[in-house]
């Protein structure tokens, strides 16, 4: 098993005929995700990696089956974007667009949420299942088959990460990067979850940064609620406050959502940090032979 | 995206919501005129992008118009958290019978507008969330509804209990709420928002916080911007594609994505260096990006040395050695640089740039031991 | 309430859709003036507020200022439905490729605007419901999100696949539910929407309905209102607290509650009786109201007896037996009157009228066919 | 048992300190209602009928733990009054007030839907179970405990047949009157699935009329799934198309909306249509003793 997706996700693109969609979807398909098909308004009828081109969501759906969908759309365009896929009848959402507006996705998730559809991102890398599926823009060739289940607000500090891992034997169940915004789909506390479900997943990986208290609600999450392992690393330990570094979400507001808070709210709830990326392969080993 | 008071008090205005009167100076002169116009105890208030300006000295409040040239030629000039004061507003200075808190955020655990009011106004809202966080209270407004007629009553009577107050109390919270969607703010303040000795609510000062990734859609909003020197360089590279932040230290930091550029930074610290800034180029890897990215390494005096850091994902390393090289090919660089590649095709990507015998390293603590060698 | 055809697209235009030229006339002299104004093929089409203006020869196309001048001698003074024409259109005659419908009502069902989108355009929308109903795609729009981006776009798609056409075609929807939002409307038609020679889509005809419960908020649809003198009389009523309809009858309603009138005509009718009126006097026992429900019936030369149905509630039947007495103390009614009280106190009040020796009886059935046999 | 009120209900009065608000306030006490709380935004501290007033129903239901809530406010200020009826915290909501927008409503319904909050009406006259809670402005003396359950569109033609099954000796378990607006909360689908739920309710009365397609609905829902007996009537059979009978759903639009429509719909499924309002009693007993 995994989490989120796996040999059954039948994936469209929203916006397969542009630049992004169509490269990446070269790559996802090459790796091996059963990419059904794409959508563009207006070039219905097309085909790109010989994936049929539809009109809309629902027309793409209605003709494939299609239970999940990735967005390559421009940011003015990735909310209405959100809300055609949920409407058209997939159930999970991966938005790859960075700089969707924060109110944008404020609408979106509440409209998800009487969906009930799921949605990670955006501003994310997307999310694998190693050797099943890959809904994103991840290198897949880094990651293996395993059992570590790894959530992240970055893109290349978690391939850093899997690189690693990869390298030290410890292969991944499902790898998510839930993406740097402020307001965003999925988090730590629903994916810890659906870890802690997942009987593929013996231990987890959960990196972070500064900006919000989503660390601190995930620590709080994993005493109560998580029994596996779990590892973390919080990168911007040297940010400076009241400066977004590089992601929407990764601000020091009013002296809070420091890395320090991060790291002091794992280290109460027994969850080991990794002072450096490259103690976590170590650190899960040690906490997966007790 | 931050604007000054005078610009938040604009918008206030604009939406309905009572303000004091106030008038923009720049310089002594204009607000001995201002003073002297508005004819009637002012407060002269420092306009810079900063909290904590009264603490500062740059608030201060002016009987007569003597008083007010004196405040004005102790506040213009004035350094504040590293801010130069360039502008005051001189502001009516209305009698007050009480102080309330009044803002909005975003909440991203609710995922909503997080509206926020204490009886504790007129200090730093950071102070009371950390010694009387039950003072401050906190709703989550639904994003279908808005700021609905209960809502606003709702919070209206949990400051106030005469019912004149609580209706001008959610007239307002109804109009700062229209103010946050139509201009897609992320933050907005008013604290404090008082009691006047006439029974009237008042906002009394303001701030505004934006949503970088909305300003497209804000034009109105967007040429408020005014940004300082560190500010501009910033938006600068923003248009080259770099997302860069100045810092103090001395080792220059070029990475590919935000959080690995973060953990950069942290690395150089924890082996007892100091980053000079924040740079994430993306994750192209075109030699134009790196040209534009050394450049701005180079122009700060500060950078010693520079560290690069890329991670190989879809973009392979051996195509960024190669951007990496051509770059420097075009460049005079006479300073020390370390490279450090990893991931998707490193092997053929390090060989490329030994080849030009640049110095390259395996790991990132690598790296960062190297830079700190290298310039103590 | 109802409005023109002329008031529609003045609505659609101001907020962007595109309709053809018109201009409103009322004498025939007029229609010469605008005619020629035009110097093109016109349509002329009377303003009634009922459908099925083309089978009743009401819209008739002109190449000439004489063909014109002849059609509106036609139509102007033409009675259609029982609507006398007193105004018609003269419009721009477009050269038309093909014919849509899309229309907005309320969905009683899922509780939201639902809109409505067919290939079988020009039509009455009624009859293609009836034999294909299938041509009609029927969307219902959800409230929180209103006519998005894609839903507008998905809804085009269904009529067009020129993706030109699916863009014009997506932003007339988007106004079109915009219109309905903001001028609270229960009704909103556009039949045809057609494509022009020129790839242009453009409304030739529209219809819209309003809410009356939500004009107290829409001032500028309110004035809009050209009641005929039925409808007159029904708002003279309604500002009495009387909910009144004029029929064709000879038995002259009084029923305290909506339901129980339409329950009354309906046992008239069904002893062979004919209701001359629907008339909900509501809950209250004032004689006032009595009074002035009983001038509405006697003004009705049609009505040759009146019925009086109450059924004693909160408000008992005593009360409202002396308000009756104390009603009809005050006219003169020289038609013969049948009473029936049930419910709360039912007896007191029966007594209280037979005092007065008016018929009472005690049956719904009994009552109306008192009725029906004290005019045959 | 009963549905949706019962001795369990702790009932709260928005627009207590209105004219219809008070007098109804002490009518639904008289019948033994426990009314536990009023609203009235200023007028906090007071009390009517000895019933505490609060500013706002989050008050109200903190300080005397309501689960339904009665609105007496002006229609303009209706939708308000159910939100934050909703918000506030009650589980069902019963709203008297006539003449609310149709779009108010419809946003409502949306919010309701979201909070899992039951509404009746509005523009109706509430709701009884006979001898254990009245919430709303129904004469209580014509009602009498027993096994009948009743929906109507309507308030006194609902009283006239009450008053007949009362006298005829057919109790009700609860009478819903459902409201004469287009767009109301509880409807006839809702009302059918509780009684048929219901162990007390033997038999089912369902008072209709013209507009809207309800009744249709329903006769298709009976037919699939409620095995009680059934009796209905359609009040509006004179009735004149395109002309609102009093009530702002009672329209036949466009030739549909019907009384003979909504008759045909219900003997198609065996349920049988009374002609005049003083046959229920008959066919009710006629049913029941199958």
């Amino acid at each position: 098993m995994s989490i989120l997706i796996n040999k059954n996700t039948k994936l469209i693109v929203q916006g397969i005929t542009g630049r992004d969609g169509g490269f990446h979807t070269g790559k996802m398909i090459a790796y091996g995700t059963n990419v059904v098909g794409g959508v563009s308004p207006g070039k219905g009828g097309q085909t790109v990696h010989d994936v049929p081109v539809f009109n809309t969501v629902e027309d793409a759906v209605r003709s494939t089956g299609a239970n999940t969908s990735i967005i390559f759309v421009p940011a003015p365009l990735a909310a209405d974007a959100i809300l055609e896929a949920a409407e058209g009848g997939v159930k999970l959402v991966v938005c790859i667009s960075e700089g969707v507006p924060t109110l944008d996705m404020i609408k979106v998730n509440s409209y998800l949420k009487k969906k009930d559809v799921k949605l990670i991102g955006a501003n994310c890398p997307g999310l694998i299942t190693p050797g099943e599926s890959m809904v994103g823009i991840l290198p897949g060739n880094i990651f293996s088959k395993g059992n570590i289940g790894l959530m992240s607000r970055s893109g290349t500090l978690t391939y850093l990460m899997v690189n690693q891992l990869t390298e030290a034997g410890l292969g991944q169940s499902t790898c998510v990067g839930i993406g740097g915004d402020p307001v965003a789909g999925l988090y730590y506390q629903e994916l810890l979850e659906m870890f802690e479900n997942d009987p593929e997943t013996e231990a987890i990986v959960l990196i972070g940064e500064i900006g919000g208290d989503a660390e601190e609600r995930a620590a709080q999450y994993i005493k109560e609620h998580v029994t596996k392992p779990v590892v973390a690393f919080i990168a911007g330990q040297t940010a400076p406050p009241g400066k977004r570094m590089g992601h929407a979400g990764a601000i020091i507001s009013s002296g809070s959502g420091t890395a320090t808070e991060k790291i002091a709210a794992f280290e109460a709830v027994g969850v080991p940090v990794a002072k450096l990326p490259a103690e976590i392969p170590q650190l899960l080993k040690k906490l997966m032979k007790k | 995206m931050k604007i000054h008071e005078y610009q938040a008090r604009q918008l206030f205005r604009e939406y309905g919501i009572p303000v004091t009167d106030g008038i923009l100076c720049h310089t002594v002169s204009d607000v001995e005129k201002a003073a002297r116009e508005m004819n009637r105890m002012v407060v002269v208030k420092a306009q810079v992008l900063t909290g904590g300006r009264g603490k500062a000295g740059g608030v201060k409040l002016a009987k007569t118009v003597n008083d007010a040239v004196s405040a004005a030629k102790q506040i213009l000039g004035m350094d504040i958290k590293g801010y130069t004061v360039e502008k005051v507003l001189v502001a009516d200075a209305v009698e007050i019978q009480k102080e309330y808190y009044v803002g909005m955020t975003i909440d991203r655990n609710t995922k909503s507008v997080l509206f926020m009011a204490s009886s504790e106004g007129g200090v730093e809202i950071e102070e009371v969330a950390k010694t009387n966080p039950e003072a401050i209270h906190k709703i989550p407004i639904d994003p279908d509804l808005g700021m609905s007629d209960f809502m606003a009553r709702k919070i209206a009577f949990k400051l106030f209990s005469d019912i004149n107050l609580v209706k001008q109390a959610a007239d307002i919270f109804k109009k700062l709420y229209k103010i946050c969607i139509n201009t897609d703010a992320s933050l907005v303040e008013i604290n404090p928002l008082v009691i006047t000795n006439e029974n009237k609510l008042m906002a009394i000062d303001g701030k505004m916080n934006f949503d970088d990734n909305a300003l497209y859609r804000q034009p109105e909003i967007a040429v408020m911007n005014e940004p300082d020197e560190d500010e501009k360089k910033e938006l600068k590279a923003k248009e080259s594609g770099l997302s860069y932040i100045r810092l103090d230290g001395n080792i220059g930091c070029m990475v590919n994505g935000a959080g690995l550029a973060m953990a950069t930074m942290d690395v150089i610290k924890h082996f007892g260096g100091s980053p000079a800034n924040f740079l994430d180029i993306g994750g192209s890897s075109s030699p134009k990006k790196v040209i534009a990215a050394m450049n701005l390494l180079l122009s700060d005096k500060n950078v010693k040395v520079i560290m690069i850091n890329i991670f190989g994902g879809i973009t392979r390393c051996d195509d960024v050695a190669r951007g990496l090289i051509t770059a420097l090919d075009e460049m005079k660089v006479d300073i020390p640089i370390v490279i450090r590649l990893s991931g998707t095709n490193a092997e053929e990507g390090l060989r490329i740039i030994k080849e030009k015998n640049l110095p390259t390293v395996k790991s990132l603590s690598d790296a960062a031991q190297y830079a700190i060698k290298a310039i103590s």
